[in-house]
């Protein structure tokens, strides 16, 4: 089905203006409508610092929503997002807690920096064992990253053994301070998470639009054969996405885990749907190849616009999930009105 | 300035003033269009002329902006091709329309079921698949899964779909692109049968010497409009391309460029299956810089594993592949591609053309390291790369941004055309360049392989017509079950070149 | 808008009668002192339930009525609330700090779980095998629950527990996982749950199988089904959670403390204790989580 | 992917044999597996009343797998078959508390009969919805089915209030009692939901291996274009497979009432995940055109058996997770593995 929202990849986005994004449409206007309903239902709504808490929610969704993407570009599909997002908030944890060595009857305590870093190649790993299982072995991506998901999840919950890990906030006796920087300060009265979102946003949509990998992406999420005889390394994009996702799952987990100072083993369940919904309301086709940040970026302030919105005038919880739903499929649905149903592409 | 039909012999249906717009795109112009009963009827037309739109309107698959249609005299009109083929209309697709799933049999009766008491009546089905593989000299198994087949086996298993029907008309669009010369020979009988049980033929096909062996009439279509009518003694194939094209075509001679040193050396190539049945046996081949080589055979010869191995999608299973002086059998496709050796496949759609990408964007998709600097690519780089080769390839588009899907098959093979060779390659392989192309982009592709090895670049493509061996090409080499059968220069003619393949020679 | 102000209630997830009561008592509670009230759910999720606390604070709550998800990841979605100057009253579980909410509301597990452990061993006997249904690991009360039970139990040496599955506190899961633990200890005597959904679940596997007779089942909570089923002979007993009692509780200390500064009650942790229902006070029962004495 | 699992489309299922069931392979060797290793640690596994129960317990999953089958041989997925299940469940409960009649001031208690059928029609109707937003407004079956599975448990947690309907054994005087039948009962010492289950498994695979209409599902899955010229309904199909998908969940939702004598809105949450992951154990391809009822069932059982198994040998819940994941992603490895990666065929 065609799609005006595919046209991130170089080129076009210099024709950027007012006019294409309002064609590009949907996931827009979907937004325009929930901040306008919800301010005119609650004084509470359209006020600068309610949109920097509620960007502030969105950047959890948002950043999975990215990784996400890479991978929806490329064919795929992550069920495993939520699933890495508590392991490594867990992961995180257990380091903040210091990490004993019996042999030497010590107890580590990293500083900050390195429990971040390490954190993240925690969740690159598992997002490489997506890839490799996918590229290699060739699993189809929602068998391998369903396996994964389950599999992640057990091993959180083992290792905390169900339980929540606390006091993240480290003390300045053991040098490892600050981990609540990330999700509770603000830099010009922006919050932290958000930056961290727009930062991933532009080096996602530069790398898609600017970059040689960018271009591989989208080439073998269109055609997968043909990229590959017109000298695509596939796998090697394959595996990159599904890193990529894992490694933004960790950056969701941390932001999450400094945001509640604590890190649980059953935070991010369903999260993946949501982060599909958002990439999908963005205009990206499950299909591979068509889609860019712009529109996911979108689609996850749809989301987290409208949750927020639905508790902010106090609908009942049963009324907020029927809404999401109902808007989930509303938004995609002008889009297929839009551009017509009859056409011979199907 | 459409030509009237005169009245020969008996018409069957006919359309009027037939016109098709796609949004912007005019694609049939108000046609009159006739069908004679008991003949055959051809459409001749340049890729985009229109054909398969008539046909598809004729069918029912889909519906005209205006004008009329008229069976046994009677204005008709269909909401869709089930109506058409219960009024006795039906159609064998340009593009292979089977489900891959399922067996041969599956696919002949899918939507057509023969119900008995208990359910599908799998044993009738099998029994009349059987009679018409026989009829076509076939040897298919129906139960065989559509997937299995190769492809020329896929399009009579198109052919043998339509010939189930029992239609009064019956449209072929192309059928014979995959088939051997033999096989088109059956097919050819088979129609003449049907002409003498009264059912009509419309036939497409961008063989034209072949399409002038049977067809009673001649409609040639040009952008939307019908130029040109007549019956079989008055037209030459003279006379269809200059109605088709304007000009008269033809495909070229052998360059005389300076043939350097060895550019491609295979040493012995064996390529296997799945089953691990040498598909390309124990082959060896060197190729000049400057020389233009052609490689005939059947289907099923090999020449795609060939090809495709020496460009490193297969794995050998031994041999070496050598690109000036420089082993390269344990290199990537990438890095052969760097190296100079490029292969344009077979099947665009499948394997040569990106659909969710521009035409601009599918031109550069192979050489994205020649503009990229540092981590980003450079625009101005790209574009001027994108111009070059738009102009170099001579595509019509308007511009590098256009939706591939919106080329003509001609120009979509000229886009993968000139992908690689803005790799700047120093060997280019090409798989079938021809197929579904018309004359006139046939003739332009040529040129441009001609002007290439007159640059120095070696050239090896594979076809299946023996007229395009006899082009261009200064070697020819004849493939028969994975290895060469035999050599000739350009001066041998078309009956040595099929007696090497294995092909028999028709009358 | 009304007179007092919003009040903003969170609890854990309305599915089971036992938080859906909670939320609906402190809602009619606010209301009743002229407050608005919004009643929302975490289901269990520590990040819902800090967008929660969010979505409280840009709607200027008086104060928040917590049900908190986790007892150590609830502690920063309640410092945020306390950060930003709304006072915040936590039913039914804890949290692992004190200092930070103006109250703590919640049964007294361990009592509750001695109390029904005993009414359990009345019923069952004491020798044989029993399993145990547990219920969501990030909850405290299932540890503690468990706790209790084991205390008791342990005390009678020829009680043997053979086996132990999480059932998250569910229905559907206390129906599968009491299927494959009969399977496993065809011999039990009898099931003791941490709460009464898992415990309603495990009867109807065994009245499935055919040895409701032999095998008896006690739960926890005092829910409505529950409590029927206890009239039924099907469940033994049922520990009531005073849930009604402590929501209204916390409701009318919020209200004192946005009025005069002080909640009324000295210490932050109030422990309600638990009543047994058995089939001869059953009657006693006229609402939801209300047993008249 | 080639993938013998696909033959079931008529006419080969004469060539039946050990040994291309031996071929056809993975699932039916993962359950020997399972069977064998839960059998040699626990004596209390290889029982027939063990057997019976897991195969009771099989059955909710083996319903909702073959309606997801359907789905998924048409190319589709189907995310709402566990929100369908508990908006039945719930539907089904509120008919036996008796609809009352406002206007006319009564209560009218339906019979049972009355109950399932139209519990049936209601599941029914959702599944259509489901097929109607994907068929005619060409919204992807993802996306349609994840905002009617948001939707289904709203309305469900909307109908009761979030509460569970508990008292589904109706009452003599009221003539609606036999609800508990389905749960309950045995005939010939098999639970009735097996027996169910292995009615709607014969018949599904009847209907695709011998009628038109499974012929045209698998055409449709292969090659929709190529089924839609050869005067396939396509629409129709798609719009029955989802409808099926409904009311086999709806099936699955009388069962789980009846076993429970209850029904509640938070019923078969994430059960969608088992069962796509039955179906994809069981051979299919998620492309749509390959898979079969066999396979299906074999994929359900070994879900089945080896969350069972774990729970009789007394793994901890956490270790459950893991394996249930692991043995998803090795399910579907061997098959791909045994075939080779790296055929020109990708
Ligand atoms: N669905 C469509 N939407 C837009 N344009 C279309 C569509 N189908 C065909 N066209 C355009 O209509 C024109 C005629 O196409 P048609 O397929 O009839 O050509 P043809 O004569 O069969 O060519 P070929 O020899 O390559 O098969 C072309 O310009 C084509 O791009
Ligand atoms: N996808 C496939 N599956 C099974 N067999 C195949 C497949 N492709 C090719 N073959 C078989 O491999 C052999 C060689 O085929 P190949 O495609 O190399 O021939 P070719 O000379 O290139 O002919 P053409 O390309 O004209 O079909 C044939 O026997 C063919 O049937
Ligand atoms: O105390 C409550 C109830 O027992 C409920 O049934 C489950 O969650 C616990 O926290
Ligand atoms: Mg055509
Ligand atoms: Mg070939």
């Amino acid at each position: 089905m065609s799609d005006t929202a595919s046209t991130t990849a170089a080129g076009k986005s210099r024709n950027f203006s007012i006019g294409r994004l309002l064609l590009e449409g949907r996931a827009f206007f979907a937004l325009i409508a929930i901040i306008a309903v919800f301010s005119f239902l609650s004084p509470n709504y359209f006020t600068v610092s309610n949109f920097l808490i509620m960007s502030s929610q969105v950047a959890i969704y948002g950043i999975l929503s990215i990784g996400m993407l890479l991978v929806i570009l490329n064919g795929g599909i992550d069920l495993s997002v939520g699933s890495i997002l508590a392991l490594s908030g867990v992961c995180a944890g257990a380091m903040m807690q210091g990490i004993t060595l019996d042999f030497a009857g010590v107890i580590l305590y990293p500083p900050v920096w390195a429990v971040v870093i390490l954190t993240l190649l925690v969740g690159a790993a598992v997002g490489a064992l997506n890839g490799v299982l996918i590229a290699f072995f060739k699993v189809p991506p929602f068998v391998a990253t369903l396996g994964v998901m389950y599999v992640a999840r057990g091993v959180a919950l083992l290792m905390t053994n169900g339980l929540t890990y606390n006091n993240l906030r480290g003390s300045e006796d053991l040098g490892n301070t600050g981990f609540a920087w990330l999700g509770f300060n603000r830099l010009w009265g922006v919050p932290i998470s958000v930056i961290v979102l727009a930062v991933i946003a532009i080096l996602t949509g530069l790398m898609l639009s600017r970059s040689a990998f960018g271009r591989w992406l989208y080439a073998s999420g269109g055609n997968e054969r043909a990229a590959d005889l017109s000298g695509v390394p596939v796998r090697r994009v394959k595996i990159t996405v599904y890193t990529l996702s894992g490694m933004l799952s960790a950056v969701a987990g941390l932001v999450l885990a400094s945001q509640l100072t604590s890190a649980g083993p059953t935070a991010g369940m369903t999260y993946e749907l949501t982060a599909i919904a958002a990439v999908v309301i963005g205009g990206a086709a499950l299909t591979g190849g068509r889609g860019n940040v712009r529109g996911t970026m979108l689609g996850a302030f749809v989301i987290g616009f409208l949750s927020a919105g639905l508790v902010i005038i106090g609908v009942s919880s049963y009324w907020q999930t029927v809404f999401t739903g109902a808007v989930i499929v509303l938004a995609v649905l002008l889009n297929s009105l839009q551009y017509g149903g009859g056409s011979r592409r199907g | 300035m459409a030509a009237d039909a005169p009245q020969n012999s008996e018409v069957v249906m006919s359309a009027r003033n037939v016109a098709k717009s796609y949004g912007q795109v005019h694609a049939l112009k108000g046609v009159n269009f006739d069908i004679h009963r008991g003949q055959v009827t051809t459409l001749f037309g340049e890729n985009g002329a229109g054909k398969s739109t008539l046909m598809k309107i004729l069918s029912g698959v889909i519906q005209p902006t205006s004008g009329q249609m008229i069976l046994d005299g009677q204005p008709v009109s269909f909401a869709n091709a089930n109506e058409a083929r219960d009024r006795g209309i039906s159609i064998i697709h340009q593009e292979l329309s089977l489900a891959p799933n399922l067996s041969v049999r599956d696919n002949i009766f899918m939507g057509r079921e023969i119900i008995g008491p208990a359910g599908v009546d799998f044993a009738e089905e099998e029994r009349q698949v059987r009679a018409l593989m026989a009829e076509l000299e076939e040897d298919i198994d129906p139960l065989t899964p559509v997937e299995d087949l190769r492809l020329g086996q896929q399009q009579i298993v198109e052919i043998a779909r339509a010939l189930s029907v029992d239609s009064r008309i019956l449209i072929m669009d192309e059928p014979t692109s995959a088939l051997s010369a033999s096989e088109v020979e059956v097919l050819f009988k088979v129609i003449r049968d049907l002409n003498a049980k009264g059912v009509s033929i419309v036939y497409i096909s961008h063989h034209l010497e072949e399409a002038l062996t049977i067809t009673n009439h001649a409609v040639v279509l040009r952008d939307g409009n019908m130029t040109a009518y007549a019956p079989r003694s008055q037209i030459d194939l003279e006379w269809i391309v200059r109605n088709m094209v304007g000009d008269n075509y033809d495909l070229g001679s052998p360059p005389d460029s300076d043939k350097g040193d060895v550019a491609l050396s295979i040493r012995n190539l064996s390529v296997p299956d799945q089953t691990g049945q040498d598909l390309v046996r124990d082959l060896s081949l060197d190729i000049r810089a400057g020389e233009i080589v052609c490689i005939y055979g059947l289907m099923g010869a090999g020449r795609t594993e060939l090809l495709e191995t020496c460009a490193g999608r297969l794995r050998q299973s031994s041999g070496q592949i050598v690109l000036e002086g420089k082993e390269v059998s344990d290199l990537s496709i990438a890095q052969r591609i760097a190296r100079g050796l490029a292969l344009v496949p077979e099947d665009r759609q499948r394997d040569g053309l990106v659909q969710t990408m521009t035409v601009g964007q599918n031109l550069s998709l192979a050489s994205i390291a020649s503009f990229t600097r540092g981590i980003f690519t450079q625009r101005s780089a790209e574009q001027k790369l994108i111009d070059d080769t738009i102009r170099d390839v001579t595509i019509k588009t308007d511009g590098g941004g256009a939706a591939i899907g919106s080329l003509s098959g001609g120009n979509q093979q000229k886009v993968v055309i000139g992908k690689i060779l803005a790799t700047k390659p120093r060997v280019i392989m090409l798989d079938e360049p021809s197929r579904g192309i018309d004359i006139g982009a046939k003739a332009e592709v040529f040129r441009l392989l001609a002007e290439g090895a007159r640059d120095g670049l070696a050239v090896i493509y594979s076809t299946s017509e023996v007229s395009e061996c006899l082009s261009i090409a200064h070697r020819i080499i004849v493939m028969h079950k994975g290895h060469i059968s035999a050599e000739f220069d350009s001066s041998v003619s078309k009956e040595k070149i099929m007696a090497a393949s294995g092909e028999s020679v028709a009358a | 808008a009304s007179a007092e102000g919003l009040m903003t209630i969170i609890v854990n997830d309305p599915a089971n009668p036992y938080w859906f009561t909670e939320g609906e008592v402190a809602k009619a509670t606010a209301e009743e002192l002229g407050y608005t009230a919004n009643v929302a759910a975490h289901r269990g999720d520590t990040n819902t339930e800090s967008t929660l606390i969010d979505t409280a604070i840009t709607n200027k709550s008086a104060a928040i009525i917590l049900d908190p998800a986790n007892a150590d990841g609830s502690i920063g979605a309640v410092q945020k609330a306390v950060d930003a100057g709304i006072p915040v009253f936590l039913i039914n579980a804890e949290i692992n700090q004190e200092g930070l909410a103006k109250a703590q509301l919640v049964s007294n597990n361990a009592q509750g779980a001695a109390l029904g452990a005993q009414a359990w061993v009345e019923a069952v006997g004491d020798s044989g095998n029993y399993v145990e249904l547990f219920g969501a690991p990030p909850d405290n009360n299932a540890q503690t629950r468990s706790n209790g039970f084991e205390t008791v139990l342990s005390q009678y040496p020829d009680l043997n527990k053979a086996g132990q599955e999480v059932a998250n506190w569910d229905r559907t899961q206390g129906y599968q996982k009491m299927q494959s633990l009969l399977q496993a200890n065809p011999d039990i005597i009898g099931v003791i749950s941490g709460n009464d959904e898992m415990a309603l679940g495990a009867i109807a596997a065994l009245k499935e199988s055919g040895n409701l007779e032999q095998i008896k089942v006690g739960g926890f909570d005092g829910s409505p089904d529950a409590v029927e089923a206890v009239k039924a002979g099907e469940m033994q007993y049922t520990v009531l959670q005073p849930v009604a009692i402590f929501s209204e509780a916390a409701v009318r200390q919020a209200d004192n403390f946005i009025k005069t500064g002080e909640t009324g009650v000295d210490q932050e942790k109030q422990l309600f204790d638990c009543l047994l229902i058995t089939a001869d006070n059953a009657d006693n029962y006229t609402s939801a989580f209300v047993l008249e004495q």
